[in-house]
């Protein structure tokens, strides 16, 4: 059954990914006053994508697009789901932390390769925003630590499970809430959807993607959203004890996000990060020193 | 329209014309060495708005007449300028040698326009930083916007067949 | 078993996916872009048939060309399809691209856009109303389905032919060839 | 740092209208900014030298898409003038309820652009449902959603049909019950506040050096309007205010436009109550065989970006001599612009660029 899961489990998160976003894309149009695409709607674009010819631009510009999505594909499985978790036994948050820099970079590397201005200025933001949003997770992933005294995920999930949710207990409250002020910067939505920014630098990394390239970062990008989201359910609200449970709190968290994501433009990338230095990062250290305060 | 401006005009130069066609439009013909001169006049008397540059074509009399549209945007402190009123400053010059000062230096705004009726009409604007073409991709030899320039010959020389329109054949 | 009807079964799903994610190029070339905002947005909504603005050429596989085409546009259209991923449908949107339209006698726009890039549709009017993009749009759909939105097939057959055309009007391309053009 | 060259444009998704701009990118900073037109042109001045006078009407309207019938006034006015037609009062009313309906419409079009740039997307599509909602009215009034010509020498070519005024009103207070919505969403949003800010600023004598109008001169606090200080149509008939902010910059702009977009829906109000009854059209000769005496105009209006002008000449005979339109965009996007532009982010291009409301078609023409 492990083993079952240890294929299974890539691809549900896949599927998961990619229907939330095309959700995300109905709910929105709802919000919009308008009726918006069939819920199948990525699915389509992404099977059309694949059968479309493609221009490569070079052999790291193949390679960094897979690197990225393997990147992604890895830290999926140290995610437990519900009470799936197939690689959650080694690693930890630390990995998990380590890992999810693999994503920016792989689109980094690939899209450095296409030498298009746009491309590059959209590295540069994805780069510094993942910088930015590091920190203040760093500071939330470690007071979690100490908090359970644990660096395993399964862990935070089944102490949880004794003590409620971390979101609802004292001194973890104040991490949680940063966590949750820098949730939009990891799910690249809006007020940080500054990295693709198509009226800004068109699609930013993406403006040289076509076809299969496209399709691959489409994916990587439902697989980052499933990510986020599925970090914050294990971390703030319990987690779950079976998958479907898990899924109705993913889909919560999806749909708070859309609503920020509804009401806000997005910003330069200098006030994102002067943001996400300041305010989450400052109650991302009270956290940090309650948790360790309290917790001795 | 002001007596006052109008009599100062045709006292300070010589060679102006000036008519008032309408209550709030004053049109003053200018000689081409003129123009600066009373470019800078009318804007030290407060009209300092310049609508347009423009340029008409007369073919039969060999001339361009460059016209400037100026007005006054009402707040300085000089009140004699009304921002209703318009001043036509035209002047003419040859068609063969079409040269004249360019006005940038006094109405910053006046640089796409000279450019325009550079590339449209092929006057010639001395001082004029940059008379890169502005709007054409193609070279023509004659500048289309002047009246020799056949449109309808062009098109069917360049683009292959015109669409037929019986009504417009008949050149009313 | 025909083996016709195994390929058919297998191209199946791309074909539904070239039907249903028409993803167009955002490019304003006419006055015709004044009817694609309210076409993508509340009261029409384009987004319900898979209709889609993209911001580059790569993503896209539907070129809307919208209005009269100058000949300094021309040259971007040509660069912006010919970045496209095949296959790729052209739609021409109003009735100045059909044969320059009220612009029959201008020195600057192109009277037949499909002597320079090949057209799959065309919507007539000036200014063709936002259903008019939806019913092309449906049109087209029955077009990918009869293997009959066939442009970008027709420019790789016809590029030399093409591309005289585009170096007549533009005297002297600044990119190179985007297929092999043989001497004939 | 290493100077990078970008083009902005002309396909691009923040980009409205075919323009394009060449920047010098040093870092995240515009060093030099190019503005390059002429993908739109057409030579309308050229072309409408070779028509006669009233088949220049479809012309003039599609000099400008956005916003068409500003185009339709001047090009009327200037015929009338040089003809010497008379237009009945009733005319005039209807001219000025006309054009500030197509104000709205025209400023509802910029608002989507404006926030679709920021990705204000909810704002942005509900501008353009807004939108709609006016292009029906026209459609009712005149039988086109886009292209009107209404405005006709000698008045307008139809009144108000059964019941249009009912529905005007209607219409109009359904959008405006909405500006509670759009406040809370857009104009009142810190963000908002945070991305438009100190952006793209001009200071007041800059504006007036390079011949901003419109909004770009004044969201620098000059109440510079045609409407006001050169009345045409029926705008001298009932009180309104010219709208001002002093900071000259994205976001003074775009607040001046919901101003005036809420003034010109209090101004059509007002215009429908005093409205007389009588004629809208007075007869104009056989319009194909219509010479027009020998002359030379210039005529001025205040279009949804700011002044336009057109400087008509006639040689007696059944044609235009010479047409030149003075249209707003013009200084806007090629001087102005070009100044505004330098020193400022990336990410800002677009959002100063349709602040100043630049629209493409009339640049070129």
């Amino acid at each position: 059954m492990h083993v079952v899961w240890l294929f299974l489990y890539p691809i549900v998160a896949l599927v998961v990914g990619v229907l939330f976003l095309g959700l995300s894309r109905k709910v929105m149009a709802r919000m919009h006053w308008r009726y918006g695409p069939p819920i199948l709607q990525p699915v389509i674009d992404i099977i059309r994508l694949f059968s479309q010819r493609s221009a490569s631009h070079g052999r790291l510009f193949d390679l960094g697009i897979v690197l990225s999505l393997a990147g992604s594909l890895i830290i999926v499985l140290f995610l437990p789901f519900g009470d799936v978790a197939p690689l959650s036994g080694s690693g930890g948050l630390l990995v998990i932390l380590y890992m999810m820099l693999l994503g920016p970079l792989g689109i980094a590397l690939s899209a450095g390769e296409s030498a298009n201005p746009n491309a590059s200025i959209g590295i540069s933001r994805k780069l510094m925003l993942a910088i930015g949003y590091e920190l203040p997770l760093l500071l939330v992933l470690l007071a979690f630590m100490s908090r359970y005294n644990t660096i395993s995920i399964v862990e935070v999930v089944r102490l949880q499970r004794a003590t409620g949710w971390s979101i609802a207990s004292f001194p973890l409250v104040v991490s949680g809430v940063a966590y949750l002020l820098i949730l939009p910067a990891i799910l690249a939505i809006r007020p940080f959807e500054l990295v693709q920014a198509p009226q800004e630098i068109s699609s930013g990394p993406m403006v040289e993607y076509g076809g299969s390239y496209l399709a691959l970062a489409k994916v990587q990008h439902a697989l980052s959203m499933f990510i986020g989201i599925s970090l914050s359910v294990n971390l703030l609200f319990g987690g779950a004890s079976h998958p479907l449970i898990f899924l109705l709190k993913m889909l919560v968290i999806l749909m708070l996000g859309l609503f920020v994501n509804a009401a806000f433009p997005r910003l330069r990338i200098e006030q994102a990060i002067r943001y996400l230095w300041r305010w989450p990062s400052l109650i991302g250290l009270v956290g940090l020193v309650l948790a360790v305060v309290i917790g001795r | 329209m002001d007596r006052a401006l109008i009599d100062s005009l045709s006292s300070t130069f010589d060679a102006l014309r000036v008519e008032v066609p309408r209550e709030d439009r004053l049109t003053v013909q200018a000689p081409r060495d003129a123009v600066m001169s009373v470019l800078s006049f009318l804007k030290g008397r407060g009209y300092d708005h310049l609508h347009m540059v423009s340029c008409v074509d007369w073919m039969e009399e060999g001339q361009f007449e460059l016209v400037y549209v100026l007005s006054a945007y009402g707040t300085g402190q000089d009140s004699a300028s009304n921002p209703g009123e318009e001043i036509i400053l035209k002047t003419r010059i040859p068609r063969e040698l079409p040269t004249v000062v360019s006005s940038i230096s006094l109405f910053k705004n006046a640089e796409p326009y000279e450019r325009e009726i550079h590339e449209l009409f092929g006057v010639r604007f001395e001082g004029h930083p940059r008379l890169t073409p502005l709007f054409l991709e193609r070279d023509y030899e004659i500048p289309p916007f002047r009246k020799d320039f056949d449109t309808r010959q062009y098109v069917e020389d360049f683009f292959g067949s015109i669409p037929p329109v019986g009504e417009e054949d008949q050149d009313v | 078993m025909d083996r016709n009807q195994l390929v058919k079964w297998l191209k199946a799903p791309a074909k539904m996916g070239h039907k249903y994610s028409l993803h167009a190029v955002y490019f304003c070339t006419g006055c015709g872009i004044i009817e694609v905002p309210p076409s993508i947005t509340a009261r029409w909504d384009a987004e319900r048939f898979g209709v889609l603005p993209t911001a580059t050429p790569r993503q896209a596989n539907l070129f809307l060309i919208t209005g009269y085409v100058s000949v300094k546009t021309l040259r971007a259209i040509i660069r912006t399809y010919e970045q496209m991923p095949e296959p790729k449908y052209t739609v021409g949107f109003g009735s100045c691209p059909i044969n320059g339209g009220m612009y029959w006698d201008s020195y600057n726009t192109i009277k037949h856009l499909d002597r320079y890039i090949p057209i799959d549709g065309w919507i007539a009017g000036c200014m063709p109303r936002p259903e008019a993009i939806f019913v092309a749009v449906t049109h087209l759909w029955t077009l990918i389905d009869k293997d009959m939105a066939d442009g970008y097939k027709r420019y790789r057959k016809h590029y030399a032919a093409y591309r005289a055309n585009q170096e007549k009007v533009l005297r002297g391309l600044d990119w190179p060839p985007l297929f092999p053009v043989e001497e004939q | 740092m290493r100077e990078l060259e970008l083009y902005f444009g002309p396909q691009h998704l923040g980009m409205v209208g075919n323009f394009s701009i060449t920047l010098k990118v040093e870092g995240d900073r515009v060093v030099k900014a190019d503005a390059n037109p002429g993908y739109l042109h057409r030579g309308f001045e050229k072309l409408m030298e070779q028509r006669s006078w009233i088949k220049n009407f479809p012309m003039v309207c599609r000099i400008n898409v956005v916003e068409p019938d500003s185009m339709e006034l001047a090009y009327a006015t200037a015929v009338e003038s040089l003809a010497g037609i008379e237009v009945p009062e009733r005319a005039q009313f209807i001219r000025s309820i006309y054009l500030e309906l197509a104000r709205v419409g025209s400023h509802l079009f910029g608002l989507w652009a404006y926030s679709n740039m920021l990705g204000f997307d909810t704002a942005a599509q509900w501008a353009m449902y807004h939108r709609d909602l006016v292009l029906d009215l026209f459609e009712e009034l005149t039988g086109g959603r886009v292209y009107h010509i209404y405005i006709w020498p000698g008045g307008v070519r139809r009144d108000f049909p059964e019941g249009f005024e009912k529905r005007l009103v209607e219409t109009l207070h359904s959008i405006g019950g909405c500006v509670p919505d759009y406040d809370a969403c857009f104009f009142d949003n810190r963000l908002f506040y945070d991305r438009a800010a100190g952006i793209g600023k001009i200071t007041r004598e800059e504006a007036m050096e390079m011949g901003g109008t419109g909004q770009a001169l004044r969201a620098t606090g000059v109440p510079y309007d045609v409407r006001k200080i050169e009345p045409y149509a029926a705008y001298d008939k009932v009180p309104w205010e010219v709208p001002t902010r002093e900071d000259g910059d994205a976001f003074s702009r775009i607040w001046v436009v919901r101003d005036e977009m809420i003034e010109s829906v209090h101004m059509i109000f007002k215009l429908l109550d005093e409205m007389p009854k009588g004629d809208v059209y007075n007869r104009i000769p056989n319009p194909f065989k219509w010479r027009i005496p020998e002359g030379e105009t210039y005529v001025r209006c205040e279009s949804s970006r700011g002044e336009l002008g057109l400087y008509l000449v006639s040689d007696g005979g059944d044609k235009p001599y010479r047409v030149h339109f003075r249209t707003p965009s013009y200084p806007h996007g090629l001087t102005i612009l070009e100044k505004a532009l330098v020193g400022e982010s990336i990410s800002d291009v677009g959002n100063i660029m349709i602040s100043l409301y630049v629209v493409a078609p009339e640049i070129d023409r």
